[in-house]
Protein backbone atom coordinates (compact mmCIF):
# COMPACT_ATOMS: atom_id res chain seq x y z
CA UNK A 1 0.00 0.00 0.00
CA UNK A 2 1.12 3.48 -0.86
CA UNK A 3 2.07 5.69 2.18
CA UNK A 4 3.16 9.07 3.16
CA UNK A 5 6.11 9.71 5.95
CA UNK A 6 6.83 12.98 7.59
CA UNK A 7 10.36 12.86 9.68
CA UNK A 8 11.01 15.82 12.33
CA UNK A 9 14.37 17.12 13.59
CA UNK A 10 16.93 14.73 13.68
CA UNK A 11 14.95 12.01 12.15
CA UNK A 12 14.29 14.24 9.21
CA UNK A 13 18.48 14.71 9.41
CA UNK A 14 19.24 10.83 9.49
CA UNK A 15 16.56 10.01 6.92
CA UNK A 16 17.87 13.03 4.69
CA UNK A 17 14.56 14.11 3.77
CA UNK A 18 11.29 15.69 5.21
CA UNK A 19 8.90 13.79 3.47
CA UNK A 20 8.61 10.88 1.13
CA UNK A 21 5.69 8.78 -0.50
CA UNK A 22 5.94 4.96 -0.81
CA UNK A 23 4.64 1.64 -1.71
CA UNK A 24 5.63 -0.61 1.90
CA UNK A 25 4.79 -4.28 2.28
CA UNK A 26 4.53 -3.01 6.68
CA UNK A 27 1.72 -3.67 8.73
CA UNK A 28 2.31 -1.59 11.02
CA UNK A 29 4.42 1.55 12.48
CA UNK A 30 6.60 -0.17 14.12
CA UNK A 31 7.47 -2.28 11.08
CA UNK A 32 7.69 0.81 8.72
CA UNK A 33 9.82 2.40 11.58
CA UNK A 34 12.54 -0.44 11.69
CA UNK A 35 11.95 -1.16 8.11
CA UNK A 36 13.65 2.38 7.53
CA UNK A 37 16.29 1.71 9.63
CA UNK A 38 15.51 4.61 12.28
CA UNK A 39 16.12 2.59 15.56
CA UNK A 40 19.36 2.12 14.25
CA UNK A 41 23.20 3.31 15.76
CA UNK A 42 22.48 6.95 13.72
CA UNK A 43 18.58 6.97 14.55
CA UNK A 44 16.56 7.03 17.67
CA UNK A 45 15.44 4.26 20.31
CA UNK A 46 11.10 3.18 19.66
CA UNK A 47 11.23 4.87 23.12
CA UNK A 48 12.33 7.90 22.30
CA UNK A 49 9.86 7.83 19.38
CA UNK A 50 6.53 9.19 19.09
CA UNK A 51 4.69 8.12 16.17
CA UNK A 52 1.42 9.85 14.78
CA UNK A 53 -0.88 8.49 11.92
CA UNK A 54 -3.29 11.11 10.28
CA UNK A 55 -2.40 13.79 12.31
CA UNK A 56 -3.19 11.88 15.59
CA UNK A 57 -0.46 10.51 18.14
CA UNK A 58 -0.90 6.56 17.58
CA UNK A 59 0.95 3.66 18.95
CA UNK A 60 4.25 1.51 17.63
CA UNK A 61 1.50 -1.30 16.84
CA UNK A 62 -1.16 0.91 15.24
CA UNK A 63 -1.67 -1.22 11.71
CA UNK A 64 -1.65 1.06 8.57
CA UNK A 65 -4.04 1.52 5.70
CA UNK A 66 -4.03 3.05 2.37
CA UNK A 67 -3.05 6.60 2.39
CA UNK A 68 -1.86 6.65 5.27
CA UNK A 69 0.21 9.76 6.19
CA UNK A 70 2.99 8.47 9.32
CA UNK A 71 5.22 11.03 11.33
CA UNK A 72 8.03 10.22 13.32
CA UNK A 73 8.64 12.62 16.13
CA UNK A 74 12.16 13.10 18.25
CA UNK A 75 11.18 14.10 22.43
CA UNK A 76 9.90 17.67 21.51
CA UNK A 77 11.96 21.04 22.28
CA UNK A 78 9.41 23.77 21.80
CA UNK A 79 8.74 26.50 23.92
CA UNK B 1 -7.56 29.98 17.59
CA UNK B 2 -6.33 30.22 21.05
CA UNK B 3 -3.23 28.63 19.91
CA UNK B 4 -0.92 29.93 17.40
CA UNK B 5 1.65 29.35 15.40
CA UNK B 6 3.71 32.76 13.58
CA UNK B 7 7.04 33.10 11.81
CA UNK B 8 6.42 37.06 12.38
CA UNK B 9 7.66 38.32 15.58
CA UNK B 10 5.24 38.04 18.37
CA UNK B 11 3.00 40.78 19.71
CA UNK B 12 2.08 40.17 23.72
CA UNK B 13 0.34 43.47 24.58
CA UNK B 14 -1.78 42.79 21.24
CA UNK B 15 -2.65 39.55 22.34
CA UNK B 16 -3.21 40.44 25.64
CA UNK B 17 -5.85 43.41 24.77
CA UNK B 18 -8.27 40.44 23.00
CA UNK B 19 -8.12 38.62 26.22
CA UNK B 20 -9.27 41.20 29.30
CA UNK B 21 -12.37 41.72 30.12
CA UNK B 22 -14.23 43.65 33.34
CA UNK B 23 -14.57 40.45 34.73
CA UNK B 24 -10.78 39.90 34.91
CA UNK B 25 -9.08 40.78 37.81
CA UNK B 26 -6.08 38.99 37.43
CA UNK B 27 -3.59 38.45 34.43
CA UNK B 28 -0.45 36.01 34.45
CA UNK B 29 1.64 35.74 31.88
CA UNK B 30 4.88 33.84 30.76
CA UNK B 31 7.51 34.42 27.53
CA UNK B 32 10.15 32.22 26.85
CA UNK B 33 12.86 34.31 25.22
CA UNK B 34 15.98 33.12 23.28
CA UNK B 35 19.21 32.78 25.10
CA UNK B 36 22.54 33.66 23.69
CA UNK B 37 23.69 30.36 25.84
CA UNK B 38 23.05 26.97 26.28
CA UNK B 39 24.39 24.68 28.52
CA UNK B 40 27.74 26.51 28.61
CA UNK B 41 27.47 26.90 24.67
CA UNK B 42 27.77 30.11 22.85
CA UNK B 43 24.04 30.45 20.68
CA UNK B 44 24.64 31.70 17.72
CA UNK B 45 21.01 31.58 16.27
CA UNK B 46 18.21 28.89 16.28
CA UNK B 47 15.23 27.20 14.35
CA UNK B 48 12.16 26.33 15.62
CA UNK B 49 10.69 23.18 13.63
CA UNK B 50 6.89 22.50 13.65
CA UNK B 51 4.52 19.35 12.61
CA UNK B 52 2.18 22.35 12.21
CA UNK B 53 -1.16 20.49 11.66
CA UNK B 54 -0.61 17.90 14.68
CA UNK B 55 1.18 20.98 16.86
CA UNK B 56 -1.91 23.38 16.58
CA UNK B 57 -4.30 20.63 17.52
CA UNK B 58 -2.54 19.77 20.98
CA UNK B 59 -1.83 23.33 21.37
CA UNK B 60 -5.50 24.14 21.58
CA UNK B 61 -6.06 20.90 23.28
CA UNK B 62 -3.23 22.00 26.34
CA UNK B 63 -5.43 25.30 26.71
CA UNK B 64 -9.12 23.75 27.16
CA UNK B 65 -7.38 21.20 29.31
CA UNK B 66 -6.25 24.26 31.05
CA UNK B 67 -9.68 26.00 31.26
CA UNK B 68 -11.40 22.70 32.52
CA UNK B 69 -8.94 22.07 35.20
CA UNK B 70 -8.73 25.66 36.53
CA UNK B 71 -10.73 28.60 37.33
CA UNK B 72 -9.66 30.72 34.89
CA UNK B 73 -11.52 33.06 32.07
CA UNK B 74 -9.42 32.58 29.28
CA UNK B 75 -6.25 31.36 28.43
CA UNK B 76 -4.16 31.69 24.99
CA UNK B 77 -0.67 31.05 23.22
CA UNK B 78 1.27 31.72 20.99
CA UNK B 79 5.01 30.00 19.55
CA UNK B 80 6.86 31.37 16.98
CA UNK B 81 8.28 29.06 14.26
CA UNK B 82 11.63 29.55 11.80
CA UNK B 83 14.60 31.33 12.36
CA UNK B 84 15.09 32.77 15.95
CA UNK B 85 18.68 35.16 17.60
CA UNK B 86 19.36 35.71 20.97
CA UNK B 87 17.18 38.33 22.50
CA UNK B 88 13.57 37.09 20.32
CA UNK B 89 10.51 36.27 21.71
CA UNK B 90 9.73 32.12 21.08
CA UNK B 91 6.76 31.43 22.83
CA UNK B 92 3.82 33.69 24.56
CA UNK B 93 1.07 32.30 27.40
CA UNK B 94 -1.62 34.52 28.72
CA UNK B 95 -4.12 33.51 30.93
CA UNK B 96 -6.96 36.02 32.97
CA UNK B 97 -9.10 34.84 35.63
CA UNK B 98 -11.21 36.17 38.46
CA UNK B 99 -8.84 35.18 40.91
CA UNK B 100 -4.65 35.01 40.81
CA UNK B 101 -3.97 31.65 41.94
CA UNK B 102 -5.88 29.74 39.31
CA UNK B 103 -3.63 32.28 36.69
CA UNK B 104 -0.52 31.22 38.13
CA UNK B 105 -1.46 27.30 38.11
CA UNK B 106 -2.73 27.59 35.03
CA UNK B 107 0.11 29.41 33.19
CA UNK B 108 2.89 27.42 34.65
CA UNK B 109 0.85 23.96 33.71
CA UNK B 110 0.29 24.92 29.96
CA UNK B 111 4.21 25.73 29.38
CA UNK B 112 5.06 22.87 31.00
CA UNK B 113 2.32 21.07 29.14
CA UNK B 114 3.05 22.83 25.55
CA UNK B 115 7.22 21.85 26.05
CA UNK B 116 6.68 18.46 26.81
CA UNK B 117 3.46 17.55 24.24
CA UNK B 118 3.41 19.66 21.63
CA UNK B 119 5.63 18.59 18.22
CA UNK B 120 8.13 21.75 18.26
CA UNK B 121 11.66 21.01 17.94
CA UNK B 122 14.49 23.65 18.55
CA UNK B 123 17.44 23.82 16.19
CA UNK B 124 20.61 25.43 17.73
CA UNK B 125 23.17 27.24 15.94
CA UNK B 126 26.40 27.87 18.53
CA UNK B 127 29.09 30.10 18.09
CA UNK B 128 31.64 27.45 17.63
CA UNK B 129 29.78 26.56 13.92
CA UNK B 130 28.67 23.60 15.22
CA UNK B 131 24.48 23.03 15.45
CA UNK B 132 22.15 20.20 17.39
CA UNK B 133 18.67 19.74 17.21
CA UNK B 134 18.12 20.16 21.01
CA UNK B 135 17.14 16.41 22.80
CA UNK B 136 15.63 17.44 26.48
CA UNK B 137 15.80 13.26 27.06
CA UNK B 138 19.28 12.97 26.01
CA UNK B 139 20.57 15.62 29.02
CA UNK B 140 20.37 14.13 32.29
CA UNK B 141 19.78 17.64 33.94
CA UNK B 142 17.05 19.04 31.07
CA UNK B 143 14.79 20.03 34.29
CA UNK B 144 17.82 22.31 35.65
CA UNK B 145 18.42 23.44 31.95
CA UNK B 146 15.56 24.14 30.03
CA UNK B 147 13.60 27.95 30.15
CA UNK C 1 13.98 52.03 41.86
CA UNK C 2 12.54 48.60 41.23
CA UNK C 3 9.61 49.12 43.18
CA UNK C 4 7.37 52.18 42.22
CA UNK C 5 3.88 53.87 42.79
CA UNK C 6 2.42 55.89 40.02
CA UNK C 7 -0.57 58.05 39.13
CA UNK C 8 -0.35 57.76 35.76
CA UNK C 9 -1.38 54.57 33.63
CA UNK C 10 1.05 51.82 34.03
CA UNK C 11 2.80 50.92 30.28
CA UNK C 12 3.77 47.15 30.96
CA UNK C 13 5.70 46.87 27.81
CA UNK C 14 7.91 49.85 28.54
CA UNK C 15 8.88 48.37 32.04
CA UNK C 16 9.30 44.78 30.79
CA UNK C 17 11.99 46.41 28.46
CA UNK C 18 14.35 47.51 31.26
CA UNK C 19 14.94 44.02 32.25
CA UNK C 20 15.34 41.66 29.30
CA UNK C 21 18.56 40.34 29.00
CA UNK C 22 20.29 37.88 26.60
CA UNK C 23 21.02 35.83 29.77
CA UNK C 24 16.99 35.59 30.91
CA UNK C 25 15.21 32.99 28.97
CA UNK C 26 12.01 33.13 31.28
CA UNK C 27 9.65 35.78 31.73
CA UNK C 28 7.05 36.02 33.99
CA UNK C 29 4.46 38.87 34.62
CA UNK C 30 1.38 39.40 36.68
CA UNK C 31 -0.78 42.07 36.51
CA UNK C 32 -4.03 42.91 38.61
CA UNK C 33 -7.18 44.76 36.23
CA UNK C 34 -9.66 47.33 38.46
CA UNK C 35 -12.96 44.56 38.17
CA UNK C 36 -16.24 46.01 37.55
CA UNK C 37 -17.71 43.71 40.27
CA UNK C 38 -16.54 43.16 44.32
CA UNK C 39 -18.66 40.58 46.00
CA UNK C 40 -21.36 40.81 44.25
CA UNK C 41 -21.47 44.61 43.98
CA UNK C 42 -21.12 46.94 41.09
CA UNK C 43 -18.07 48.67 41.07
CA UNK C 44 -18.02 51.99 39.75
CA UNK C 45 -14.57 53.38 40.58
CA UNK C 46 -11.90 53.05 43.54
CA UNK C 47 -9.08 55.29 44.53
CA UNK C 48 -5.54 53.31 45.86
CA UNK C 49 -4.52 55.61 49.28
CA UNK C 50 -0.72 54.29 49.33
CA UNK C 51 1.57 55.59 52.57
CA UNK C 52 4.03 56.19 50.18
CA UNK C 53 7.01 56.22 51.74
CA UNK C 54 7.24 53.24 53.63
CA UNK C 55 5.38 51.79 51.05
CA UNK C 56 8.18 52.00 48.68
CA UNK C 57 10.11 50.80 51.26
CA UNK C 58 8.60 47.98 51.73
CA UNK C 59 8.17 47.11 48.19
CA UNK C 60 12.12 47.42 47.65
CA UNK C 61 12.55 44.76 50.51
CA UNK C 62 9.61 42.28 48.87
CA UNK C 63 11.88 42.66 45.58
CA UNK C 64 15.06 41.58 47.04
CA UNK C 65 13.82 39.11 49.52
CA UNK C 66 12.25 37.51 46.07
CA UNK C 67 15.98 37.89 44.61
CA UNK C 68 17.38 36.44 47.29
CA UNK C 69 14.70 33.85 47.81
CA UNK C 70 14.71 32.56 44.18
CA UNK C 71 16.99 31.83 41.31
CA UNK C 72 15.93 35.08 39.44
CA UNK C 73 17.79 37.81 37.36
CA UNK C 74 15.82 40.30 38.18
CA UNK C 75 12.20 41.48 40.04
CA UNK C 76 9.96 44.74 39.41
CA UNK C 77 6.72 46.05 40.19
CA UNK C 78 4.77 49.11 39.67
CA UNK C 79 1.28 49.97 41.71
CA UNK C 80 -1.17 53.16 40.59
CA UNK C 81 -2.65 55.00 43.16
CA UNK C 82 -5.35 57.78 43.32
CA UNK C 83 -8.52 57.09 41.05
CA UNK C 84 -8.99 54.26 38.98
CA UNK C 85 -12.07 52.79 36.84
CA UNK C 86 -12.72 49.30 35.91
CA UNK C 87 -10.81 47.98 32.65
CA UNK C 88 -7.65 50.27 34.23
CA UNK C 89 -4.14 47.95 35.21
CA UNK C 90 -3.79 48.53 39.18
CA UNK C 91 -0.58 46.92 39.76
CA UNK C 92 2.14 45.13 37.46
CA UNK C 93 4.56 42.69 38.61
CA UNK C 94 7.41 41.10 36.15
CA UNK C 95 9.99 38.79 37.16
CA UNK C 96 13.22 37.58 34.19
CA UNK C 97 15.06 34.06 35.51
CA UNK C 98 16.69 31.64 33.70
CA UNK C 99 14.74 28.75 34.36
CA UNK C 100 11.00 29.35 34.17
CA UNK C 101 10.03 27.76 37.67
CA UNK C 102 11.89 29.98 39.44
CA UNK C 103 10.24 33.24 38.04
CA UNK C 104 6.68 31.87 38.12
CA UNK C 105 7.51 31.47 42.27
CA UNK C 106 9.19 34.85 42.99
CA UNK C 107 5.96 36.53 40.77
CA UNK C 108 3.82 34.85 43.20
CA UNK C 109 5.45 35.64 46.26
CA UNK C 110 6.10 39.32 45.22
CA UNK C 111 1.96 39.75 44.63
CA UNK C 112 0.84 37.67 47.68
CA UNK C 113 3.31 39.44 49.72
CA UNK C 114 2.36 42.94 48.18
CA UNK C 115 -0.87 42.49 49.10
CA UNK C 116 -0.36 41.49 52.76
CA UNK C 117 2.54 43.96 53.59
CA UNK C 118 2.66 47.10 51.64
CA UNK C 119 0.79 49.74 52.89
CA UNK C 120 -2.15 50.37 49.96
CA UNK C 121 -5.68 50.61 50.56
CA UNK C 122 -8.16 50.27 48.07
CA UNK C 123 -11.64 52.34 48.67
CA UNK C 124 -14.42 51.39 46.36
CA UNK C 125 -17.43 52.88 45.37
CA UNK C 126 -20.32 50.55 43.75
CA UNK C 127 -22.75 51.79 41.93
CA UNK C 128 -25.81 52.23 44.12
CA UNK C 129 -23.97 54.89 45.51
CA UNK C 130 -22.19 53.68 48.63
CA UNK C 131 -18.61 53.11 48.86
CA UNK C 132 -16.02 51.17 51.08
CA UNK C 133 -12.29 50.98 52.36
CA UNK C 134 -11.68 47.38 51.54
CA UNK C 135 -11.26 45.36 54.26
CA UNK C 136 -9.57 41.73 54.16
CA UNK C 137 -9.52 40.98 57.21
CA UNK C 138 -13.33 41.40 57.83
CA UNK C 139 -13.96 38.93 55.08
CA UNK C 140 -14.09 35.91 55.77
CA UNK C 141 -13.15 34.31 52.13
CA UNK C 142 -10.86 37.05 51.21
CA UNK C 143 -8.20 34.48 50.53
CA UNK C 144 -11.29 33.44 47.50
CA UNK C 145 -12.45 36.40 46.58
CA UNK C 146 -9.26 38.59 45.85
CA UNK C 147 -7.85 38.62 42.70
CA UNK D 1 6.30 66.10 73.74
CA UNK D 2 4.98 67.06 69.83
CA UNK D 3 4.65 64.57 67.60
CA UNK D 4 2.32 64.08 63.91
CA UNK D 5 0.12 61.47 63.43
CA UNK D 6 -0.64 60.06 60.09
CA UNK D 7 -3.77 57.77 59.52
CA UNK D 8 -5.19 55.94 56.32
CA UNK D 9 -7.88 54.43 54.75
CA UNK D 10 -10.93 54.07 57.54
CA UNK D 11 -8.82 55.13 60.22
CA UNK D 12 -8.60 58.56 58.06
CA UNK D 13 -11.97 58.08 57.40
CA UNK D 14 -12.57 57.46 61.63
CA UNK D 15 -10.67 60.64 62.87
CA UNK D 16 -11.47 62.97 59.87
CA UNK D 17 -8.11 64.10 59.08
CA UNK D 18 -5.48 62.61 57.13
CA UNK D 19 -2.48 63.63 60.11
CA UNK D 20 -2.27 66.31 62.92
CA UNK D 21 0.71 67.59 64.83
CA UNK D 22 0.00 67.98 68.73
CA UNK D 23 1.27 67.66 72.35
CA UNK D 24 0.92 64.79 74.10
CA UNK D 25 1.47 63.59 77.48
CA UNK D 26 1.57 59.40 75.87
CA UNK D 27 4.30 57.77 76.24
CA UNK D 28 3.61 54.78 73.90
CA UNK D 29 2.39 54.24 70.61
CA UNK D 30 -0.31 52.08 72.58
CA UNK D 31 -0.80 55.00 74.83
CA UNK D 32 -1.47 57.44 72.01
CA UNK D 33 -3.93 54.97 69.83
CA UNK D 34 -6.15 54.56 73.08
CA UNK D 35 -6.14 58.40 73.78
CA UNK D 36 -7.41 59.25 70.37
CA UNK D 37 -10.24 56.44 70.73
CA UNK D 38 -9.36 54.64 67.93
CA UNK D 39 -10.03 51.19 68.88
CA UNK D 40 -13.40 52.57 70.34
CA UNK D 41 -16.76 51.12 68.59
CA UNK D 42 -15.98 53.35 65.19
CA UNK D 43 -12.38 52.35 65.09
CA UNK D 44 -10.51 49.17 64.79
CA UNK D 45 -9.09 47.04 67.59
CA UNK D 46 -5.42 47.21 68.21
CA UNK D 47 -4.86 43.26 66.52
CA UNK D 48 -6.21 44.62 62.88
CA UNK D 49 -4.05 47.63 62.71
CA UNK D 50 -0.61 48.28 62.14
CA UNK D 51 1.36 51.24 63.65
CA UNK D 52 4.33 52.15 61.94
CA UNK D 53 7.23 55.20 63.63
CA UNK D 54 9.23 57.17 61.16
CA UNK D 55 8.28 55.07 57.76
CA UNK D 56 9.11 51.93 59.74
CA UNK D 57 6.45 49.11 60.48
CA UNK D 58 6.96 48.97 64.74
CA UNK D 59 4.95 47.18 67.90
CA UNK D 60 2.23 49.08 70.03
CA UNK D 61 4.86 49.07 72.90
CA UNK D 62 7.31 51.14 71.04
CA UNK D 63 7.95 54.35 72.97
CA UNK D 64 6.99 57.92 71.45
CA UNK D 65 10.26 60.32 71.32
CA UNK D 66 9.50 64.51 70.56
CA UNK D 67 9.14 64.72 67.15
CA UNK D 68 8.02 61.12 66.05
CA UNK D 69 5.75 60.69 62.74
CA UNK D 70 3.55 58.14 63.93
CA UNK D 71 1.40 56.57 61.46
CA UNK D 72 -1.87 53.91 62.31
CA UNK D 73 -2.87 51.78 59.66
CA UNK D 74 -5.57 49.55 58.88
CA UNK D 75 -5.13 46.08 57.17
CA UNK D 76 -3.74 46.13 53.41
CA UNK D 77 -5.38 45.82 50.50
CA UNK D 78 -3.35 46.93 47.78
CA UNK D 79 -2.51 45.22 44.54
Amino acid sequence: MKITVLYFAKLKAVRGVSQETFDTPCQTIRELYESLGLNGASGMPHSQVKPAVNESFCGFDTELNEGDVVAFMPPMSGG
Amino acid sequence: MLFALTTEPIDPPALQKKMLSLQAGAFCSFEGWVRDHHLGRGVLSLEYEAYAELALKEGERILSEARSKFDILEAASVHRTGPLQPGDLAIWIGVTAVHRAAAFEACQFIIDTIKDQVPIWKHEFYTDGTDEWVDPASCSCSRLHDH
